[in-house]
């Protein structure tokens, strides 16, 4: 599964796509915060962080399709 | 229907035409922040000929503004930036209404700024505001335009229009700063605040006449570097749309922010009889020399218990010789209380000596 | 290096840095056209810190340019944009070196025009002057900055970068006035040129600087009603670059432009002594009782016969008594000769003596 | 086939987008061009038309997939 990043999501990640191997595919959008927390433990710490599945914004009770095409939104306040 | 043929180009349009005008012409538009963002929104709502145009913001023109607030001119420096807006505006559209408003937006002053526009411009550069700005939409009932950037990243959004999604049906809750970078330190490239901001004018115009699709229910994510954009469709949460109240405040511990202040706006504020504070924290000596009439001293390397008791309510200006210790004096001020209005004066005594003489100085003993 | 405070917050950037900023103050940018897509480069450019900006445009600053051409101020309508623009942006960057050309494109100018230059952005509202830069950029080696806008979609691309496609590989041939609106009569909403101008500097930043990934080999095109953006990938075709030549005219039938004069300007041109043709239109009693002093007189009701035999080379500029049959007389050379230089005085007789007085009128008898 | 619309074609067509009928499905740019013409000839005297397919730049001669997704591009001058 591919995930788009964001914002400061790219510099935690220090890339612009994460790739989640087949055999880790969480099974909900909760399931795959915690996989990240695990991954990058830095992503933990964002409070409010927006995932989109196949362009919409999703809850983490939301299941993950294994064609899913998902995105970490985080929140960003420059102007 | 009268035709302006100021507006001859935007009238032919067949899509837009006179009818459209108009109602540029009715609207009331208050945008908050002429920074980045707000610059562009407000050249282009100008020139375009919105009725009446609202800025609000609390600081003054910076020489590291220049590159991306493009507005300003090098003579500014040091003024008020709605001041200054509203003089570059005046002169590019006349018959255009202009309500600047000098001041940091609070809770205590929000809605009833926001109550008398009807369409919002978020054109700021913290949580802290733009977590003030949606609660006060939503209460009010206003549609507003969201813009945000990140490095080369921009967001761009219209919230609460029409039942639709809220900034909060994105990002509940505010993150603090040592979640996200926040406040006037990151680096910005001139030009992608005036990609963001024009987006941000384009979609005020979309609700105000009616004419295309505004990016209601999507948060736009546009890459500037690689020419992407990422489209998220969003839900309404009823929880977002039922806000009733302000929250007392919504500084995110660290990142509240020092306004600057020049002597020209210190000496009208007197005279205007503003409500507000002023603590000259330079040294005894320092202060006997010489001192502004109504400056209450209190000086830094005693501040902590000079200021223990003091009732900080309304707005403060902290006052020293060169500006350098008001600075640090207003950060401590910040500390105590991170929601209190606070603006540091440039260059100080010596400044003011040097563009206004003796004018309000008590006990100026002459330089022997 | 050097790092100037005036651009902290863009030298704080990661990817940008004062390496960036240093090869933004080395470069040479040159601006074609100074108008809707040309305003919001200028601001952007001269505010990042570009250390060489040209701008080339033969127009005047008109009353309904300023909806959307948001640098000029209503006190500078009438006067050349070039001018007006050079004085704006000095006061927002005084370290940029400007240097304005008040000229139309032609393929006599062009090579001489654009040598100087690392980078040209074409921001001209016709395809006379997309094609004659095009080629001549690709003669010269130079890459562009294209952006061009029909009602709410706009295209940009870089073209002929590093070996890239150029316009012509996208558009070979420029299209007939009947094929598609051109000249300055489509309707723009003001914003509109305001976000495609801004992609423009970006990509201009990013081929001086090395950052991001400029748009060469891709036309992207954005539909701002809908907030959609499609991309098309590009061929280079070796024909296309392997130019040597300018074509001796780029006019499409019936699209040539008059450009307005102002009497100040007029003025200035003959103090300074420019090489032009000043053709007074008016009828004889009117040219007797006062003319300029160096007019030919061709009246309007003999026109064809009058200027039969003129050698049309040089510049012209048509007169008349209130700035209306220079109008048509400029039309009338234009069909003649299409890429003709040509300039109709606003307000003709009457705005210069209101302005000017007897200065350089020769036979002038008093009003009785 | 669907055709995506930018610029005058819109307006020529009179919407953003047009169906080409399976049994009308051309072979190539060309006889795509050709079709256009016959249903709309006022995009027959465009002399520079952009056709993308599958968003790439393409030549008369370029085949047209069952699937493709194709653009029609014309010039713009408007500044």
């Amino acid at each position: 599964m591919e995930i788009l990043l964001f914002g400061i999501t790219r510099e935690i990640v220090g890339q612009n796509q994460l790739t989640v191997p087949t055999q880790d595919r969480p099974e909900t959008v909760g399931k795959l915060k915690e996989w990240l927390a695990q991954q990058y433990p830095a992503l933990q710490k964002l409070s409010s962080l927006a995932v989109a599945v196949d362009s919409e914004y999703a809850d983490d009770a939301q299941p993950l399709p294994s064609g899913a095409e998902v995105a970490l939104i985080p929140p960003v306040s420059g102007g | 229907m009268n035709i302006n043929p100021r507006y001859s180009r935007q009238t032919q349009l067949p899509t837009f035409g006179p009818e459209a005008q108009q109602k540029l012409a009715e609207a009331r538009v208050l945008v908050i922040g002429a920074g980045g963002l707000g610059v562009p929104v407000l050249q282009y709502l100008a020139g375009m000929g919105v009725g009446t145009l609202g800025l609000a913001d609390g600081d003054v023109v910076s020489l590291n503004n220049l590159h991306r607030q493009v507005l300003y001119t090098e003579a500014q420096v040091g003024q008020p930036k709605v001041e200054a807006a509203a003089k570059q505006l005046t002169q590019l559209n006349s018959t255009v209404k202009l309500l600047p408003f000098h001041l940091h937006l609070n809770p205590k002053n929000a809605l009833n700024l926001l109550k008398d526009f009807d369409v919002v411009i978020d054109a700021t550069d913290n949580f802290e505001a733009r977590y003030l700005i949606n609660d006060a939409c939503v209460i009010l009932g206003k549609p507003f335009v969201y813009g945000a950037l990140h490095q080369f990243e921009g967001q761009v959004s219209v919230f609460n229009y029409q039942s639709g999604p809220t900034y909060r049906c994105v990002f509940p809750t505010p993150p603090t700063p040592a979640e996200i970078p926040d406040c006037n330190t990151a680096g910005v490239l001139g030009v992608v605040p005036g990609i963001i901001g024009t987006y941000q004018a384009l979609e005020a115009v979309k609700i105000i006449t009616g004419v295309g699709e505004p990016l209601t229910g999507v948060l736009l994510m546009l890459d500037l570097l690689q020419n992407t954009q990422f489209k998220m469709k969003l839900k309404a949460k009823p929880e977002n749309q039922s806000i009733k109240k302000l929250k007392s405040s919504y500084a995110t511990a660290g990142c509240s922010t020092v306004a600057a202040l020049s002597v020209e706006t210190l000496h009208q504020w007197i005279e205007d009889g503003k409500d507000f504070m002023l603590l000259d924290v330079r040294e005894q000596q320092e202060y006997q020399q010489g001192h502004l009439t109504n400056a209450r001293h209190t000086p830094l390397s005693d501040f902590e218990a000079q200021t223990r008791n003091l009732f900080l309510e309304k707005p403060v200006v902290t006052f020293c010789q060169k500006g350098v210790r008001s600075q640090k004096a207003a950060h401590l001020l910040l500390d105590k209380k991170n929601d209190l209005e606070v603006y540091s004066v440039i260059g100080g005594m010596e400044q003011w000596l040097a563009q206004l003489g003796n004018q309000l100085v008590i006990n100026q003993t002459p330089n022997t």
